[in-house]
């Protein structure tokens, strides 16, 4: 999955706003939503994994600065 | 020799004596005249001298006798030296009161009863005047006169800070010699000194020549003395008249090498005083002038030194201070410095932290928000798509219905209209058919007189036959 | 009966027509008369037909929809 | 089926719209609105499924997102 | 590390005010941020050592200079 | 070291100016503080020598000036 | 006899106003008070010798101050 984030919650914004403003068709509603939960768990799988990855950093930036 | 007549020399001197007597007496005159050869015997209080008078054009005298002062004239003779300041001695010119006194041994003589201090007084200050005139206005590059001050060329010469070489006009025996040279040598701060002596003697007829003589020598030895001093007296009171004469006072005006007096004097200021670079009272004053004058260079000097080493000192801390200031302020501020970026590093470390975690944050709640989008709308789509259907459904019905019921109500118009106009209720309503031959005639042009109709009602059919034809013009109906 | 409702409404409106106009001569109008029954006759069996077959589909959508 | 909801949507709108005009003879009334029950169920159905579709991808969604 | 601290310092602004203008997307924010907590690192090290550097300058200056 | 107090001082000046514009970098910080801490060693060698030799006067100067 | 009390008067004179305008850098300050010690050394020296003496003195003065 060579996706970007930004790309991924670009796309999925663009169909939110569609479904929104109901200018999808129902024949391709389901796979619109599919998509978008798609996005959505791809977008949220990397926050979790950024933040996991950012907190690590955090907490070994704290552990070498606190004692200074 | 017998026939000479002759008396014996004491009877001529009795008579002498005699007719002086019988013209004199006891009388007593006030005589102007000049003392010379005085001499004074302190142990009895008496003076010898004689009374002279000289020509005005030469300097020889013209009258002379001996004069005498007693006990009683000596007194008199120290007031007048207390009152004038100026000894009883040989030059001066006095107005005294005398008797004339004849002795058959010594002579004749005039014996001083009384002297008048002022007469001298204004004599000798008529002299000085005199003198001072002739020196302010006659040489005016040398001497200048300025309110009462005598501005001399001596007086112009700048004394060299250092007096060292020093040559002494006066007597080596004298007083003021001693006084001068002790005071000098042993001075407290220990300066040396070269004295050269040029005696001379200071009072008398010929001192003032001898004294310029001991000028010229000292200009000549070609020395390069500091100073000349000038010295007399000392404790007793001495002869100054030398000392406003004015050759005397001219050489030293403008005399090379500045000139310093140290002439006894008490009450009054000679004109070589006047004229000299420095007067002082007395020689142990002059000495006493030298001393100070190099003890003042000398001070002076020490003053300097002082003032180098209080100021360089005060340099040194203010440069000490400085260099101590730039060292804290380096110190300091280095450190500062180094908190200043420990503090920075600590904001952007913070920053990062904070905003990293509120970046997530923000993106969590958008996603968030759109899942939640996601979750409500396609719901809400759908829902709309069934009631857009249902309306639909609605539509059909309604619009259904309504156009069957308005064909209905087209094709009712149409039964009434057709039931209007069928025969029967035509006939009902009093309308009749006409036949001629079985053939319904609805146009009358063709009816003649005499045919056979039928005629068609309601309830009955009626054969006829035509009486009569008639135009019908619409009133008969 | 092959004969369609708009035909006959056409015909019925022309008899209708020309019986107004008083074109029809007393001596056709009987004949016309009884052709115009007919045509309504037709008409309203097929209205009744059609609205019976419109109201049975309606009530079978309405049955289909209804509870969904 | 290849027919899609918009086009069978947009059929039965006509539909409805010529029925309101009365441009649609009563011979084929009957006809039209048998056609547009058809259309009104093929669009119910393709609607259901989607929303079941639609259902089933939230449900999805939400058994995943829930205990983030 | 031939790095200066006024680079990594400068650096470590231009990430902070990205971060802080938000204008970092998520797909680089982990790497950003690694970034950052390695140049923290490396200026911390360096004010260290300047630190400890200067203050044995000045003891021994102190040293020097007090007697006096 | 040819140096002068004059130039040393300067530069001292320079330094300390430098330092409290904090236009020095970190990077040259410690140099630059140990580069003062030379000037003010060279800088207060030369002034308390020279303090010395003042001193020095003034000692001859009381001892030739007291008894007198 | 080059040294005169006006050449040593007049440069101790010299020296003092330097060092009171400040015109004298740290640098040569000793030097310069050296020389005013020394010029009022020979002065008070010169003040208490005989003029036997005094010739010696310059004489000294002399060999010692020409190279310089």
């Amino acid at each position: 999955m060579e996706q970007t984030y930004e790309a991924a919650y670009a796309e999925l914004k663009q169909i939110a706003a569609e479904i929104e403003n109901e200018s999808v068709s129902v024949d391709v509603l389901a796979e619109k939503v599919k998509r978008a939960s798609e996005l959505i768990a791809f977008c949220q799988k990397k926050l979790r994994s950024t933040e996991q990855e950012v907190n690590n950093i955090i907490k070994q930036m704290e552990t070498k600065t606190t004692p200074s | 020799m017998s026939e000479f007549h002759y008396i014996k020399l004491s009877e001529l001197i009795q008579k002498v004596e005699d007719t002086l007597r019988n013209t004199f007496g006891n009388e007593q005159y006030w005589i102007i005249a000049e003392i010379s050869g005085h001499k004074f015997y302190a142990n009895n209080d008496r003076h010898y001298f004689e009374f002279i008078e000289k020509s005005e054009t030469s300097n020889d005298p013209i009258t002379k006798i001996r004069g005498v002062s007693w006990v009683s004239g000596s007194q008199r003779i120290k007031l007048f030296e207390q009152e004038t300041g100026q000894l009883f001695t040989n030059g001066i010119q006095v107005l005294v009161k005398v008797k004339i006194e004849f002795h058959k041994v010594y002579g004749m003589q005039l014996v001083m009863q009384d002297i008048d201090p002022s007469f001298t007084l204004g004599n000798l200050e008529l002299q000085r005047r005199e003198t001072l005139h002739k020196l302010a206005t006659g040489f005016p590059d040398i001497i200048q006169k300025v309110g009462a001050e005598y501005f001399t060329r001596n007086k112009k010469i700048s004394i060299p800070p250092v007096i060292q070489k020093i040559a002494i006009i006066g007597s080596p025996n004298s007083e003021g010699y001693i006084d001068f040279t002790h005071t000098v040598s042993s001075n407290l701060f220990g300066y040396k000194f070269s004295i050269d002596i040029y005696q001379s003697t200071v009072q008398g007829g010929d001192a003032e020549f001898e004294l310029i003589n001991k000028l010229i020598a000292i200009h000549e030895s070609g020395k390069a003395y500091d100073c000349v001093v000038i010295i007399r007296g000392g404790g007793a009171k001495s002869d100054f008249l030398v000392f406003d004469k004015f050759k005397l006072s001219l050489a030293i005006a403008k005399f090379p090498i500045p000139v310093i007096t140290g002439i006894g004097h008490h009450n009054d200021v000679s004109i070589v005083d006047m004229m000299a670079h420095t007067s002082t009272k007395t020689p142990t004053k002059a000495a006493e002038f030298i001393i100070s004058h190099n003890r003042q260079f000398e001070e002076e000097l020490l003053i300097l030194q002082k003032a180098v080493v209080i100021k360089s000192q005060q340099m040194l801390s203010v440069q000490m201070q400085r260099i101590h200031l730039a060292n804290t302020t380096i110190v300091n501020q280095a450190r500062t410095y180094i908190n200043f970026h420990k503090d920075s590093l600590t904001g952007l470390h913070q920053i990062i932290t904070n905003n990293t975690k509120s970046i997530l944050y923000a993106l969590q709640t958008n996603l968030v928000h759109l899942l939640n989008q996601m979750l409500s709308q396609p719901k809400i789509t759908t829902a709309s798509r069934q009631n857009e259907l249902n309306n639909q459904i609605n539509n059909l019905k309604v619009f259904s219905q309504k156009f069957i019921i308005n064909q209905k109500g087209f094709v009712n118009h149409y039964i009434s209209l057709i039931n209007m106009m069928k025969p029967d209720n035509i006939l009902k309503k009093g309308f009749a058919i006409i036949a001629q031959n079985g053939k319904i005639i609805s146009d009358s042009e063709n009816i003649k007189k005499g045919d056979e109709l039928t005629i068609t009602m309601e309830k009955h059919i009626i054969s006829t036959t035509v009486n009569s034809k008639i135009e019908q013009d619409g009133t008969n109906i």
